[in-house]
Formats: C-alpha cells, structure tokens, sequence
C-alpha cells in the first residue's frame, strides 16, 4: 500500500506516559492503524530509522549525547516533527535535575540511592548533558502538543487532522 | 458627583466614572483582559504588562489597570502586536521559574497555566533559566514554592493593604528578586504572620499553598475573600 | 534685605579676593585628587609660607578645570594660564613665573585645542571658586540670580524667563523645563517639592559629580529659584552615597547659604521660605527614573511606578513636585542674571544652551566639557578632544549610557541636539560621550549595556525583568561566536517588546544599545553567527 | 502623632547612640529607613538582622519592608567586610580600557571571585558599575582610596602594595 503515511514515534528523556496516552485513543486507533504505517517506535520492533519518514511523534526532551545524536538524525529523515508533551517542550519534571550539576546527579542516582552496586555508570549509559533542553532547541519543531501527558482526545484530533493534510488546531495545555 | 466619561473599547460603546480604569469598564463590559498581577480590591501596580491597550492618538501602549478612562478616547485591547506581545510575556513567566504543572498543587486552578493556554502559548523560543530556588515547607500549615512564584506581589499586597500584617515584601531586585517573609524569616518563625492565609488565596499559580493538598488539589476558595475577584473568575462567570 | 545690603556683601568678598596678588587654583575633584592633587595644594601652600607670601599669594582648591585625564590640573590668576600633570615637585617654579613666563615643560596653553569651541555657562565658575567656602563663591556672583528672582521678580516672570530661555532638561529626555515649571506652579497644592536629580549612575557620565563638587551653591540657588517661582518650601537634593566628594561639598553649602539667610525661612527677608535636605542614593541605577527617585527619598524600594499620574501632580508624599536634574537647575542662575534672550542665543533654536559632557574612553584629552549645543560630533572628537590615541581609527561614540547608542564614523558630523541624536538611534542623555576605537567589539558593547540594564533593573514588570537576562544570555552567545539566525530574529524581537512594554524608561529604553549597534554594525553580529552544526 | 515605639538597641554598644541620633533627626518617621540605615552600614560596616530588626521596630517599618529596602540597594551590605577592599569600577571607560580583565586578574591572584571575601577575611573584591572617575580610567578604589594609572599587569602590585601600606 504506497499511499499509508509513513509515522514513527520516538521515546526520549520522559516517562513513556505520552506513549501510553497515545495508545489511549482507543478505537480510533484501528481506523488510524488502517492510514499510517509505524515504521519506527519503541512499540515495534525496528531498529534503524527509515530513510525518509512523513511524521514523527517525539516524547521526552534531550538529556545524553544519545538522545541529542538521534533527535539530529531524525530530523533529517522525517518530514513532520511533533513534540508529544511537556517533556519534549519544556524539559518538565526531568528537567529538575538542571539546578544541579551532572556528578552530583549522578552521585544521587547511582551510589547514594543505589542499594547494590554502588558506582558511577559504566561506559554504556550515554553521557549526560549538562542540561536537558526541550527538543526545539535542538532541532526545528513543526507542531508541538503540550500536556503531561497530552490527553488521548488531544492526540487523537491531532493525528486524524494531520492524516487529513490539516495543520492541528488544539488548544492543549502543559501539565 | 463625580464626571462620567463616554468612550470606545475595540468599538464599543461604554462609560465609566473619571476614577475607574479601562481594565475596570473592560471587565463590566465583558472585555476580555488578560492579567497576573492585577487583582480587584488590591491597589493595582501595573507590573505585569499584560492588560496593556492600544489607545489611539497615542503610540504608547498603556496598562488598562493604571490608565483612568478619558472622554473619547479609543482602546484597542487585542491587536496582534498586543497578542503577541502577551504571549511572550508568558512565556517570560515560564522561562524564569520551574513550572512543572503536572506536579504542581495548582495544576488545573493556576491562573498562568489557564491564560498560557487561553492565549495558544504551546512552546517558548525563550531560554529556560532553570533558576535554583528555594520552597520554604517550615510552616505547619501553609508552604511556599519560589519555583512557581510569578512576583505578582498579589500576596505582598493583600498582607500589607487588608491584613495590615506586612509580613510579605520583596527582597532583591531584577532576576533576584523574590518575596520574604519578615527578615528573610523562615516563614515558621515569622513574628508577624497571622496565618490568615489570605496570600495563600490571592496566589495565582502554586506558588503559595496549603499543606497536604496533592498535584491539582490546590482549589482557591472563593467565598474565603469576597474581594478575590481574579480575572479568572471573572471571565467564567 | 535691600539689594545695597546684599551688594555690600558681595563687594566684601571681591575685594578680599582681590587683595591677593596672585591666584593659585588647583583642581581637588576626584580626577585630580586622584592624581595627587591634595599633596601638590600642600606642597604649594609650604612654599608660599616659606617665601612669606601668605599676603600675596593665595592657593585654593576649586572644582573641575576640565582636562581630567591630564590632571593634577590647576590655573594661575591673574596670569590665566594653566598647568597641567603638575606634582608637588613643580611647587617652586610655578611660583617663580607667577606674573612671568609660565613653566614650559608643565604648561597647557591657552590655544590648545582643548579650549576651543567649548564655552562655560555651566562651568563658568568651576575652577574659579572654592567649592567649600560660599564667600568665595558669592565673590563670583553666587546667589545674585536668586536675590534678583526673589526680590524683584514676581514667580510668574521668573517662569517667563525660563520659558522663554528655551532650557530643556539636561536629564536626557529633554523635557521643557519651563513647561514642568508651569505645571507644578499650576498646581494647586498646600505643600511642593523641589528635587534635584543627582544621582548620576550612567557609566561614563560624572558631569553632575563635577558640578556638585566644584560648584555646590550654584545648584542651591537654582533650586531655589525653582521653589521661588513654583511655590516650594522644601527641597531635597538626592545624591548617589559613592560621590563622597560631592555629598561633603553639598552638606557645607547648605550649611553655610542657611547661615547666610539664602536657604530657610524668609530669604532676604521676604516670605519666601525654602529649606534643602540632602538624601543619599544607595547604589540602584533605577532611581534615576523619577517616580523610583521618589520612592527612594521615601525611604522604599526604588521601583517606579505607571505615569501618569505624574510628579507634578502626585509625587513625593503625594504631593505636587518638581523634579529636576542637577545640570538643569545650574543653569538657572545664568539664565536670571542675564536673561532667556542671552540663553536662547547659545545653541541650536531648539536646543538652547550648552551641554557639559563627561569624554572618556578611546580619546586623547579626556576630561568634563562645555560646548554649545549644535556643535558636531566630530568637532568634539576631533578636536576637543585631539582624536584616538596610538594611531587607531575612530569606530563608534557612545552617548546616552545604557539607554543611548552607539554613533558611527559616517554620521560624525551630525549636531549634537536632542533632536538629531535620537534621529540616529541614540539620545543626548546626562552627557557620558565614550569613544571606542577599532579594537572594541560593538557586540561586547551591547552586552555589556545589556548586563548593566539586567543588574540594575528594579524586578518589578516582567519585560525589564525576564528581557533583559533574556537578551544578555543571547548577546553572551553572540560573543561567545555560538550564535545561530533564530538568536538574531529572536534579540531583535525581544528588543521590540522590552521597549514597547517595559513599565519604566529603563526597561524601554534597555534595547536601545543593543538596537544602534544592530543598526549600525549588523556585520558584526552576523559574523558571530556559528556556522550551522553537523552532528556528532 | 504616634509615640515612638521604645525599642532597646541590640548590644550597649556605644554607635548606637548615632544611630538613635540619626533616627530622631528624622523625628522616627518611616521615611528615615535609607538615612539610617547607612548610619548602621557606616557604624558598623554591614546590616545584620539584629541592627534591621531595631531599625525596623524604632521607625515603625515592616521587617520585611526593611529587609526589602536592605537587598534593594547594592550599596548595603548584609555580611560583614573584609578588612581591606577593592572596588574595580566597570563604567563603560573603565570598561573600554580593560577593567573586565583587571577583575580577572585580581581574582585569580587572591583565589577569589568578583564580590566575595577571602576566607581569613582580609580582602574582597568588588566591583561598582561606575566610580564617577572616567578622565583616569581605568581606576580601582582601594580602601576607599581612588587609584588610577592601573593595567591587568599592574594592578596586582599596585592593589597589594595600597594594602600593606595602610596595615
């Protein structure tokens, strides 16, 4: 089928919860699933971003060198980038971290807090940036839903416009 | 007797007493005006810049609340200019703290929140200055956050004007500037705080709250302050 | 007092003055102090006592003679010359060529085109008086100009004359001062103000510090006129509390006019009644804005608040008060004593006067001047000023401070006038002219401006506030060669709305800096723009 | 016309009489908070919360009304002073002529930053937005002392030699 619109969804530094709303939208999400081809998510099982893609959904804002790398590089290869919620937007409830500098994040995080194990990350956790940024300070945005997460309804009205060549017009609101 | 004067909002008739303000008869007329700072039966300060009007005749754009009416004259109270000028003010108010709505006690009753929204303030170009501020938890009833504080100074006024308290002022000045209690006091070991709560009611956002009150449970009580009429309640009414 | 009485007084003094031979002023401003000249009055004053000259030859410390960069400056009389880097060394010879020669190797000539094109009306008695000694002053024709309003005139054509002068407010926004006048007279109140505007805090500007440290009185008496002709009894002075100098100056002078019955009650022994309080400013730039002045001699937080309605009709304690800066109310005494005709003759028709300026920065002769409004840009630079030192070219000439701009090389012949500055993006301001060579950064510049803005502004509206750190933090990554085109279109956006919205003239005038050197200078900016990112 | 509250300074300490002084000059009113609090800053050379809460107290001003006044104005200070300082003016001549690099200077040589205090309370560094002093730029104020003739290479001695001149 040549005409699905090819969508991918792209999960940062947040809680997953924007995904989870976005499976909220109950059974719209057949008739969706019928329009749009998920290419690329943490809900399916593809590890390579496609070359070219029509939309994608970004949850969480950018905290590591990972996450600032493949916000970079998908937004070479998709034409629509949305930031799906108020991490993606404004940093939210990870960006409390930024008042503090990384080694005292993770001094917190990995011995302090730790019961077991007590050390600093090894090698293959991404490096930390110094502070998290809301993804359109990284890349351009095209359209952004606020909301934490964004309500299913909003999504919903939201993806249906857009598979109609329509700009969304919401009037969501963070948190 | 005092004069009454006939003028134009966005091109409607309307009248008001030489001693009102614009926001005043903008408000009897159901105008709608943005505002933060403002709040009825408190003297007004004209700092947060939102109500500002266009009034013809004049390139200054002038703060409804501060500006008496005057015979003739014509406001315009939602230009584009002046549209956008308001969303950036907004977006000012939510670069310069840490507003987290979707932890915060006042998420869905905050007044920021609401005109953030009602105004289509969706993202900031603006830098997030990710300020590290204190919350003062000492009290054994009320709390404050100084992340979600706005500076309104609604709470500095309605202690200092109704409650004759004075127990709120503002310390330090521009980016620094930030309200206190007493000396600088642990809001606990005020000795001239009352705990009449009144600043916790005037509070705009979620800033000032009651303890044990969780994420959006921060609901102003309306009847505690007949003379809290925000904007907010004003336009749903 | 009858006016043979008060010319008694004024006649004791000349001839006391004029029983010395010779005069010696040396310059004790805090230019010259801090070259040394306290040690050079010393030295001085050791070798006429060792030459048993006392009788002859009298050494005064006076206000500014102008060349601060120069300094110790001083000037002999009645030889009318004048030296300049002089140390305590020098003492000897400068006293063997009293009436002769003048010492070569330290002298500063008459021709030198320091002088030229500048003309004291202000300043006329700077350097000439001693600052701390009001017989000295009224030798010079102190309070001659107040004695004159208030005894022979009524408030009414004293209002007339300083209308008819043409006399706008040295300040910087230029307002008419005789129409300020007319609207406080207007007002009819029970009690007025008069307040004199000394705080000074715009960096590179100390025309007000010089005036108040070389001629206290003559600010005195034009507040005083002032009170005279709009119906003031009480009049405060407030002074930033870092002009030691001037704050121990101005105490005395109140000190010794009330003695002499020109300040308190019934002057001349009229009706007139006018007492003067000194109040210290406290380190906050803001204050400059007369609604935060106010506030501040009230005893609060310097944070303005929304005009109308204006001093005049509300100010300090609610009631009707005349604000002025200290430039504007020392030029009042001229303007009695030799009429608004004579005034409205210096400058430009719509610029009348003289504007002291405070030049500094990348320029040969630094120092205070005088010049008649009209006088160009380059007139100033070029000449008073002897151009840029080591062989540099000229960029940019800052006026205004933090709410001025920055003026390039191809408007230098532009008059300096109220008007035509602010054609050009920047404003007339109190008078600090900084000139910076090709080595300086118009960005830098910017942020800089941008700090000061930042540091200084009150917290109160949220576009001066938020704005100004905003905009610091996008000029800091034009600096740091890390900026981007939306950083551009983001600053120059933000200038639009921190002017357009800012509650006070701080926050509206904030962008102003920033606005000129866009202007002026875009290439600089653009070539701050980093070159767009591949990914890592 | 109200009473003054009577209020007893904090300490016997005999300065307080020029700060009573002062107060009744101004006959208690309100008004007199800025005069007297800089006859605190001059007695004492800082504001601690005991002298505010006086000073608040005796001219019938709010705490935190004082306490506002006090962090408004850059002049007042709220921890006590070094025994020696130095005030690098960063008006636009200064400026213009290098004073930003003089401030770095100083800093590193004393291991301190612009507005701080060495750890044994000997030095601090400060700088002010304009001494007034543009013909002699760039200037320093040392101990209350103008300095002028100052470089980023200079000024270290020339500050440390003011210094151990005065003690």
């Amino acid at each position: 089928m040549p005409d699905k619109v090819k969508v991918a969804t792209v999960w940062l530094d947040g809680c997953s919860g924007c995904h989870m709303s976005f499976l909220d939208i109950d059974h719209v999400l057949l008739d969706i699933a019928d329009k749009i081809d998920l290419v690329y998510s943490p809900l399916v099982d593809n590890k390579d971003f496609p070359d070219m893609v029509d939309l994608t959904l970004v949850e969480g804002g950018v905290s590591s060198v990972d996450d600032r790398a493949k916000i970079i590089k998908i937004r070479k290869h998709t034409k629509l980038l949305l930031a799906l919620g108020d991490c993606a937007i404004t940093g939210n409830v990870p960006a409390m971290r930024n008042r503090y500098p990384v080694a005292a994040v993770e001094e917190r995080a990995y011995i302090e807090n730790a019961d077991v194990n007590q050390r600093p990350p090894s090698l293959v956790v991404p490096k930390l940036l110094p502070k998290i940024q809301p993804v359109h300070t990284v890349v351009p945005v095209d359209i952004y839903l606020p909301g934490c997460p964004p309500p299913g309804p909003v999504i919903r009205d939201a993806l249906v416009a857009l598979l109609n060549g329509q700009m969304p017009d919401v009037s969501p609101r963070f948190g | 007797m005092m004069p009454v004067k006939t003028f134009k909002i966005d091109g409607q008739d309307v009248s008001g007493r030489e001693d009102e303000t614009i926001l005043e008869i903008a408000r009897e007329n159901d105008i709608f005006l943005p505002t933060l700072c403002n709040i009825a039966g408190l003297k007004p300060v004209g700092a947060c810049r939102l109500c500002m009007v266009e009034v013809a005749g004049s390139n200054k754009l002038l703060p409804a609340c501060a500006t008496r009416v005057q015979e003739g004259m014509e406001v315009t109270t939602n230009s584009e200019r002046l549209q956008k000028y308001r969303r950036m003010i907004l977006e000012m108010l939510f670069v310069e703290g840490n507003h987290i709505c979707s932890v915060c006690v006042a998420n869905g009753h905050c007044e920021l929140q609401w005109l953030a929204e009602k105004l289509g303030v969706d993202h900031t170009r603006l830098n997030y200055m990710f300020p590290a501020k204190e919350v003062d938890v000492s009290h054994y009833r009320y709390a404050i956050d100084h992340n979600r504080c706005i500076l309104c100074t609604r709470c500095v006024r309605v202690c200092a004007e109704i409650e004759g308290a004075h127990t709120w002022d503002v310390s330090g000045r521009g980016i620094e500037a930030k309200v206190v209690t007493d000396l600088n006091t642990p809001w606990a070991l005020s000795e001239t705080c009352t705990e009449c709560g009144k600043c916790v009611q005037v509070c705009p956002t979620g800033a000032l709250f009651k303890k044990s009150r969780a994420v959006g449970e921060m609901v102003k009580d309306g009847q505690f302050l007949p003379y809290l009429k925000t904007m907010r309640e004003v336009d749903n009414a | 007092m009858h006016r043979e009485e008060f010319e008694q007084i004024v006649q004791a003094e000349r001839d006391k003055h004029r029983a010395y031979e010779h005069h010696i002023n040396v310059c004790t401003a805090l230019g010259c102090v801090a070259y040394g000249s306290e040690k050079v009055v010393d030295a001085l004053e050791a070798e006429v006592k060792e030459r048993g000259l006392e009788h002859k030859c009298k050494i005064t410390g006076v206000g500014c003679l102008g060349l601060c960069g120069n300094g110790p400056i001083m000037k002999t009389e009645p030889d009318n010359q004048f030296y300049q880097s002089v140390k305590p060394s020098d003492s000897a010879d400068i006293i063997d060529h009293l009436g002769k020669e003048p010492v070569k190797r330290i002298h500063l000539p008459q021709n030198s085109p320091f002088f030229i094109g500048q003309q004291r009306v202000v300043l006329s008695n700077a350097g000439k008086i001693d600052p701390e000694e009001i017989e000295s002053a009224l030798a010079f024709g102190a309070y001659r100009a107040l004695f004159q309003a208030a005894t022979e005139m009524t408030p009414t054509e004293v209002l007339r004359e300083v209308t008819a002068s043409g006399l706008r407010g040295r300040g910087g926004a230029g307002y008419p001062t005789g129409l300020k006048w007319s609207t406080v007279a207007k007002m009819d109140d029970t009690i007025k103000y008069i307040v004199c505007n000394g705080d000074e805090g715009d960096p590179g500007a100390f025309m007000d510090r010089s005036i108040m440290e070389s001629d206290p009185h003559r600010i005195l008496e034009g507040m005083a006129i002032a009170a005279y002709a709009v119906g003031a009894t009480e009049g405060y002075i407030y002074v930033r509390a870092e002009y030691g100098l001037g704050i121990q100056r101005l105490k005395k002078a109140i000190r010794q006019a009330e003695k002499m019955g020109f300040l308190g009650n019934n002057i001349f022994d009229s009706p007139f009644s006018f007492n003067v309080q000194l109040r210290l400013g406290a380190g906050a730039f803001v204050c400059g804005e007369e609604t935060a002045l106010i506030a501040s001699i009230e005893g609060q937080r310097g944070n303005p608040r929304p005009r109308p309605p204006y001093p005049a009709m509300s100010g300090l304690w609610g009631h009707s008060t005349l604000i002025n800066n200290v430039e504007t109310f020392a030029n009042i005494a001229p303007i009695i004593l030799n009429g608004s005709e004579w005034f409205a003759g210096i400058g430009t028709k719509k610029s009348a006067g003289t504007k002291v300026f405070a030049l500094s920065g990348k320029v040969n002769r630094v120092g205070l001047i005088e010049v008649p409004m009209g006088i160009t840009l380059r007139q100033i630079i070029e000449g008073i000023g002897g151009g840029i030192p080591d062989g540099r070219a000229f960029k940019a000439v800052q006026t205004g401070g933090p709410s001025g701009g920055c003026i390039p090389q191809e408007h230098l012949d532009t008059p300096v006038d109220y008007e035509s500055l602010r054609e050009l993006g920047s404003i007339m301001g109190s008078g600090g002219m900084v000139i910076m060579d090709d080595t300086s950064s118009m960005v830098s510049v910017a942020r800089y401006f941008m700090e000061f803005c930042m540091d200084e502004s009150c917290g109160k509206c949220i576009p001066c506030r938020v704005g100004t750190a905003q905009m610091h933090e996008l000029l800091t990554r034009f600096v740091d060669k890390e900026a981007t085109e939306a950083d551009l279109e983001l600053l120059e956006e933000l200038c639009d709305m921190v002017s357009q919205t800012s509650l006070c003239g701080l926050g509206q005038s904030a962008p102003n800096p920033v606005m000129s050197t866009l202007r002026y200078f875009r290439d600089e900016y653009l070539q701050c723009i980093a070159p767009a990112q591949e990914p890592a | 016309m109200v009473r003054p509250v009577e209020v007893a300074p904090p300490s016997d300490d005999k300065r307080w009489r020029i700060i009573n002084a002062t107060m009744r000059r101004y006959g208690y009113k309100p008004h007199a908070l800025i005069e007297t609090l800089h006859a605190v800053q001059e007695a004492f050379g800082f504001l601690d919360d005991a002298s505010l809460s006086f000073v608040a107290q005796r001219l019938n001003v709010p705490m935190s009304k004082a306490y506002g006044v006090a962090t408004f104005y850059h002049f007042f200070s709220l921890k006590p002073p070094a025994r020696h300082n130095c005030v690098i003016c960063l008006g636009t001549a200064c400026y213009i002529k290098g004073s930003d690099q003089m401030l770095k200077s100083l800093g590193e040589a004393y291991g301190i930053e612009e507005g701080e205090i060495t750890p044994d309370s000997e030095f601090a560094l400060l700088s002010a937005r304009c001494v007034g002093g543009c013909g002699q730029a760039p200037v320093a104020v040392v101990d209350g002392e103008v300095v002028s003739g100052l470089t980023p290479d200079n000024v270290v001695a020339m500050v440390r030699e003011k210094i151990n001149h005065a003690s």
